[in-house]
């Protein structure tokens, strides 16, 4: 076989389960004493530092790491867990999920120790918020397009430039960001950019909020002026941010959070349609609950070899491209599905006030963080076909 | 390797088969490549089954040896305990092993004979040598026992009823379900064919008294043949997506147009992408369900969703992929000439045995609504 | 062109309305740039509703000179016959006018009035001054009128009703349908947005006496109005993809990426040929529905076909469209601050009103049943 | 706006109804005399001569061609009519098809007037059948890699090489093709290749069936070995085919055969349902007849449009596009929502059995005649993007 694909059955161990109901147990109580409304998907943008701080406490952040770091070394499934139960539950997990899933790892790898020790046990603590500065407002899917300039200054580097669609921006406390310290090379497009830890909330450093469709404002655009940076914030190898992006992008691409980011309206849908569906029902809820199942076996499998210490790039990137259709058209599906819901059904306002909210969401989720071009793109590669 | 070398070669396979249980049994998901049971299938697929060559034989020569080598190996009764007649695989390995048959678009009554054999040894029935199949085949379809003992009842679409010797028949009688071994020329028989070519008839038992018949074991009814049935089919059909992914991505390498071999055309490459996911995910939901299936103390809710979802995804994936695949060949995988079709048309007939997605989706809907919304995540976060 | 320059141009505009209906009404459907009451509308939206400038607008202060323009143009009345009141254009003019609002995402209460006044000319009830809108406006609720000539029931979804100074009423009485005027202040409204940020609003009448009540037309029930309701819908959801796809296209050839304009890549290209076919699709359906129902002699099974068929297909064309649309936009098409969403939500929030097309694809299916299969291609080749 | 598509409602005037009237009534009479069973569509590649003379003796082919070759000087309004009534009641058109629709305006617009007086007035009869000579083994959707050679001789040319994907070729009785007469020149690759009549039946003219997934043999490879062709039989400019191609091709792309051809499936799962259908099937049914009523709107606009002398490329490759896709997945939803009938349904085995003969077919449906690649390339060359 020229492609081999692999999705083994990954069985969670015994201690995910029990992982699994301390999670459950510590949300219900969150939500008890009304820290959130599992109800109101539309809240996760609310910044809820001492959840952050709770959820921190209770050992469930940076699970996979050292414990001189402030981390677990628990594994990658009981991770899985962990995010997926918050994300079902509609949990306010932006402050600490891109610390926790991309901006940790990359300091694991590339930050000097002295950072680490100072910053890594801050996020296993929820204190600290990260950002991402990737995009610029003419380089999008294409990340190695960047113009922001690093320029070399005594100790360090003074930033000037633009970053757009960062989310959370305006409540973080670091951003990890490439800028061009050097222009790209006839060889290497790639060559001439650098990883940074910026910190936020310092001179130089303007966010400017952006509405987006649904209302919220969750991205930013972030304008450096002369911003500074000292020398040993320097991530990597300079010049050489393109040898570390691509691994960097991996842990996006395969999580629950790829797939369950509209998953309530599906809840609210079989709430609404009541124990006896008609066959039109019946099989519209089945046929979404198998692919659903599908695209979580489908990740399992794949946290499964991260776990064993592969770097599974074209099945992850598969479970995203599946994955962020589905939650894409899943509003679209549900609404047909709801359509003949009767009017005295109970929750029947809830599924209506979800539905708009997934509706807005959905054109999204299958451009942020890696769009369905670029995915099909690394699969076609993985096929051997570019 | 010419037919011959076989022989000396599976004499030992049986052995090899039990060794192979013991080591396998006692870990986790066993990886294909290390199960012997596939292997050895493999083997005698690519020198017997070859899709090339089977496609070129007008006259269906190949049929017999093929089933020889594969009754010799102990493949068709892999799921029948030693001491019943078979040569006692794993659950977990019988399904690796279909996985690997729907890699090579098998078209002999293998997954047929397992499944039955799997049936009678549920109730304790010894199997008989040869071909055999289940019936029924359809969640719809019933058999009844009556009080004389009699078998009655009419079942569609059983795949190879006309090439079976042996009937493994599910029977609801008054004190519940029964499990018979029937002699298939004691049932009449309508021939028919699949949408892939295969026999697929439907099979009238008019008072038909059985050779053997037992009480089935408690939870296991005609749902959970036809989920096991399904589950079968699944890996067929996620083995026939891997084999139609690899000779599309094969086929895009070489084939040139407007001067450039069309797996340079942005759209080829997105088109075999897409492919790619829909034979993933039938592969994953195949596994997963047979892994559920081969590690499950009862037929549980948690097995029911893998199963009725294997059976659903893996469907839809066999239309989007296989179209997929064909739109990539073009005119080429449109003629008989070219093996595409042997997988194609195959993993869409295999769509409707043991209940079409559409049965299992409402069924699971149904399941689902019952338990009610709040029960939804904790079912699909089960394992 | 500057505010004041509408006035002097507008005063004549109703007169040339009128003639242009005179020369209109006589040939086959006209093509929209011919077209002087489309011409003026366009007018009016190009300087008075210009998306990017409303879009930027964050108070809305450009609604109330639009609507001035556009009601000293006669446009909200147009469906109003001259001596109730209006300016007397006919169905298809009436019907391009809102194919143009799609183009521009008017958000003002243009289709309502239109559909208010042409409900209540059809029951020779004149058309009041200012903003209006229709009750009920789904196919689910009903509103009764009880002995005592007063009005009850409760309609959901009612398109700006908060801004609706009247109600055009129909209701359900012991002798049949009647149509009612009524005065938007002694119904209750629970406002309500829709997923495209117009208002939405619940409608309750509770025993409310109607400034004027006649019995509605034989042949005019709430399906003839939902469906009148629903191709308007329609032709605002095809100008509303016209739009995108036009935007998109433009966006595509500026926008850079991986060094190339995204227009050049294959994926891309593809997307848009898409869309194409999406905007396509519901310009033809809109148009073809308009144009049956200008020209029907009754609500016919044909003209059914034809409008439950363009609301179905321009909702589906909504969801494939817009997503294309935005796709192909990127980040920025989920901005606030591009107009893209003014198109793409609107649409997807058009597809709720008067019907869904889950609604609509029901109720067509029954009629295709019940005429039975050999009476379906006659239908559908009717004309 | 930069892309203006236009789609006009066009009514189909009175005297298509007269003759709509006619030609059921025609086709009622050969159902009833046995020429054809319109519940057997797999019996569509039956070769029916005596059929395809009656159609022709009706006036039924070349109908809008000038009255001095056979023609019948109608509207392609009138001539649509009579294709879509024959393609719904699956009547046997197959050895008259092609000439009517593609081989015929060919001839009209190239062949010498005497060519034209000869072979014209045999197809309005309904006497001969065309075939098209495009495709290679080694050039599909690419035509101007054509490589099978016609070489200057005295008073003709010599062919030599393979065609293939040649509907009809076994029962045709003249073929137009492609051959190469000079190489492509490096500044236009399409330029060398000319258009021929070629006699069928003749020495240096090998027809091989090739089998289709459908149990069919209605492709064929047609191998040429130093085959004569006269100097007469050239149509139109010596290498410069490519001028010819492209209108000949918009002929195949907007007619009612672009989305009907597995509309039997639907008639009988109406049947199948029956008169009071549930939900999920009067949905189902519901919207596939939306959409089967726009694409019919969207192509009898197209044909309005080819009555007015206008060239409708891109609006026809959308007809197509759209129309292909939709035949394609017909079956298989026809297949779901046939899910529930009732054992009991009289026509259930004609239903399985149409099912069985159109998922068959499908595959085909976005191949022949221009795939769904080449024809989105058309389109977004029509939206300037090309």
């Amino acid at each position: 076989m020229t492609a081999a694909l692999r999705f083994d059955p990954i069985r969670l161990p015994e201690k995910c389960e029990q992982l699994r109901k301390e999670v459950r147990a510590f949300l219900a109580e969150e939500i008890a004493a009304g820290t959130f409304d599992p109800n109101k998907p539309n809240r996760e943008d609310t910044d809820a530092p001492e959840f952050s701080r709770r959820v921190g406490a209770k050992g469930w952040l940076g699970m996979t790491w050292p414990k001189k770091y402030g981390g677990q070394e628990r594994s990658f499934l009981e991770r899985y867990v962990v995010t997926e139960e918050m994300r079902v539950a509609n949990a306010p997990t932006r402050r600490f999920f891109v610390a926790d899933r991309q901006s940790g790892p990359v300091l694991l790898k590339y930050a000097p120790e002295h950072i680490k020790m100072e910053i890594l046990p801050r996020i296993c603590r929820g204190e600290i918020c990260f950002a991402i500065g990737m995009s610029e407002p003419n380089s999008g899917s294409d990340l190695f397009a960047a113009k922001t300039r690093a320029t070399k200054t005594d100790g360090g580097y003074l930033i000037n430039g633009t970053k757009i669609w960062t989310s959370s921006a305006h409540i973080a406390d670091y951003m990890i960001a490439i800028f061009r310290t050097s222009p790209p090379t006839k060889e290497n497009r790639r060559h001439g950019l650098t990883q940074f830890l910026v910190k936020m909330k310092q001179p130089g450093i303007k966010v400017n909020p952006i509405g987006q469709i649904t209302g919220q404002y969750e991205f930013n655009e972030v304008v450096f002026t002369d911003h500074f940076i000292p020398d040993d914030h320097v991530l990597g190898e300079v010049d050489g941010a393109w040898k570390q992006a691509t691994s960097e992008l991996a842990y996006e691409r395969s999580g629950p959070e790829r797939f369950l980011e509209t998953y309530y309206v599906l809840t609210e849908l079989v709430r609404a349609v009541g124990p006896n569906p008609d066959t039109r029902s019946a099989e519209g809820i089945g046929r979404l609950v198998a692919q659903l199942h599908t695209m979580r076996r489908m990740s399992v499998s794949v946290a499964g070899m991260l776990q064993a210490g592969k770097e599974p790039v074209v099945e992850a990137s598969i479970v995203k491209d599946i994955g962020t259709v589905w939650e894409q058209q899943l509003p679209h599906r549900v609404r047909d599905l709801a359509a003949f819901v009767e009017e005295t059904a109970t929750n029947r306002e809830t599924l209506e006030r979800q539905l708009d909210f997934a509706i807005k969401t959905a054109p999204k989720l299958t451009i942020q963080g890696g769009t369905t071009e670029v995915l099909r793109g690394i699969i076609a590669r993985g096929l051997g076909l570019r | 390797m010419a037919f011959s070398d076989h022989r000396a070669q599976e004499e030992t396979a049986r052995q090899l088969i039990r060794q192979a249980r013991q080591w396998q049994n006692t870990g986790n998901a066993v990886a294909e490549s290390d199960n012997i049971v596939v292997e050895t299938a493999e083997k005698i697929f690519a020198d017997l089954a070859d899709p090339q060559t089977i496609n070129n034989d007008k006259n269906n020569s190949w049929q017999a040896p093929l089933w020889q080598a594969l009754s010799e190996a102990g493949l068709p009764l892999a799921w029948v305990p030693d001491d019943l007649g078979g040569s006692g695989a794993s659950l977990a390995d019988g399904f690796a092993l279909l996985n690997a048959a729907g890699r090579f678009a098998v078209a002999v009554p293998l997954a047929e004979t397992m499944l039955a054999g799997w049936l009678l040894a549920q109730a304790r029935i010894a199997s008989p040598e040869g071909e055999m199949t289940v019936v029924p085949a359809s969640p719809k379809d019933r058999i009844t026992l009556d009080a004389d003992g009699a078998l009655s009842g009419r079942a569609r679409g059983v795949p190879f009823a006309k090439a079976a010797k042996h009937f493994a028949v599910l029977a609801h009688g008054k004190d519940g379900a029964v499990i018979a071994l029937v002699d298939a020329s004691t049932g009449r028989i309508e021939s028919g064919l699949n949408v892939g070519y295969d026999h697929s008839d439907t099979v009238t038992l008019d008072k038909v008294q059985p050779i053997t018949i037992k009480p089935a074991p408690k939870g296991l009814d005609q749902t959970t043949l036809m989920l096991m049935g399904g589950v079968a089919r699944s890996l067929q059909i996620a083995g026939a997506l891997e084999a139609m992914l690899d000779i599309s991505v094969r086929y895009s390498n070489e084939r040139v147009a407007f001067e450039k071999k069309i797996s340079k055309f942005q759209a080829v490459q997105h088109n075999l992408a897409r492919l790619a996911g829909e034979s993933a995910a039938a592969l994953a939901a195949a596994t997963s369900a047979a892994d559920a299936i081969a590690n499950a103390k009862s037929f549980n809710d948690e097995v029911y969703l893998e199963a009725a979802s294997a059976k659903i995804r893996c469907a839809e994936a066999a239309e989007k992929g296989g179209g997929i695949a064909h739109q990539v060949h073009g005119a080429i995988g449109f003629t008989m000439e070219h093996i595409l079709h042997r997988y194609s048309l195959r993993a869409l007939a295999w769509r409707d045995d043991f209940g079409s997605e559409s049965h299992w989706a409402v069924e699971l809907g149904k399941l689902v609504a019952t338990r009610g919304a709040d029960e939804l995540w904790p079912l699909v976060a089960s394992r």
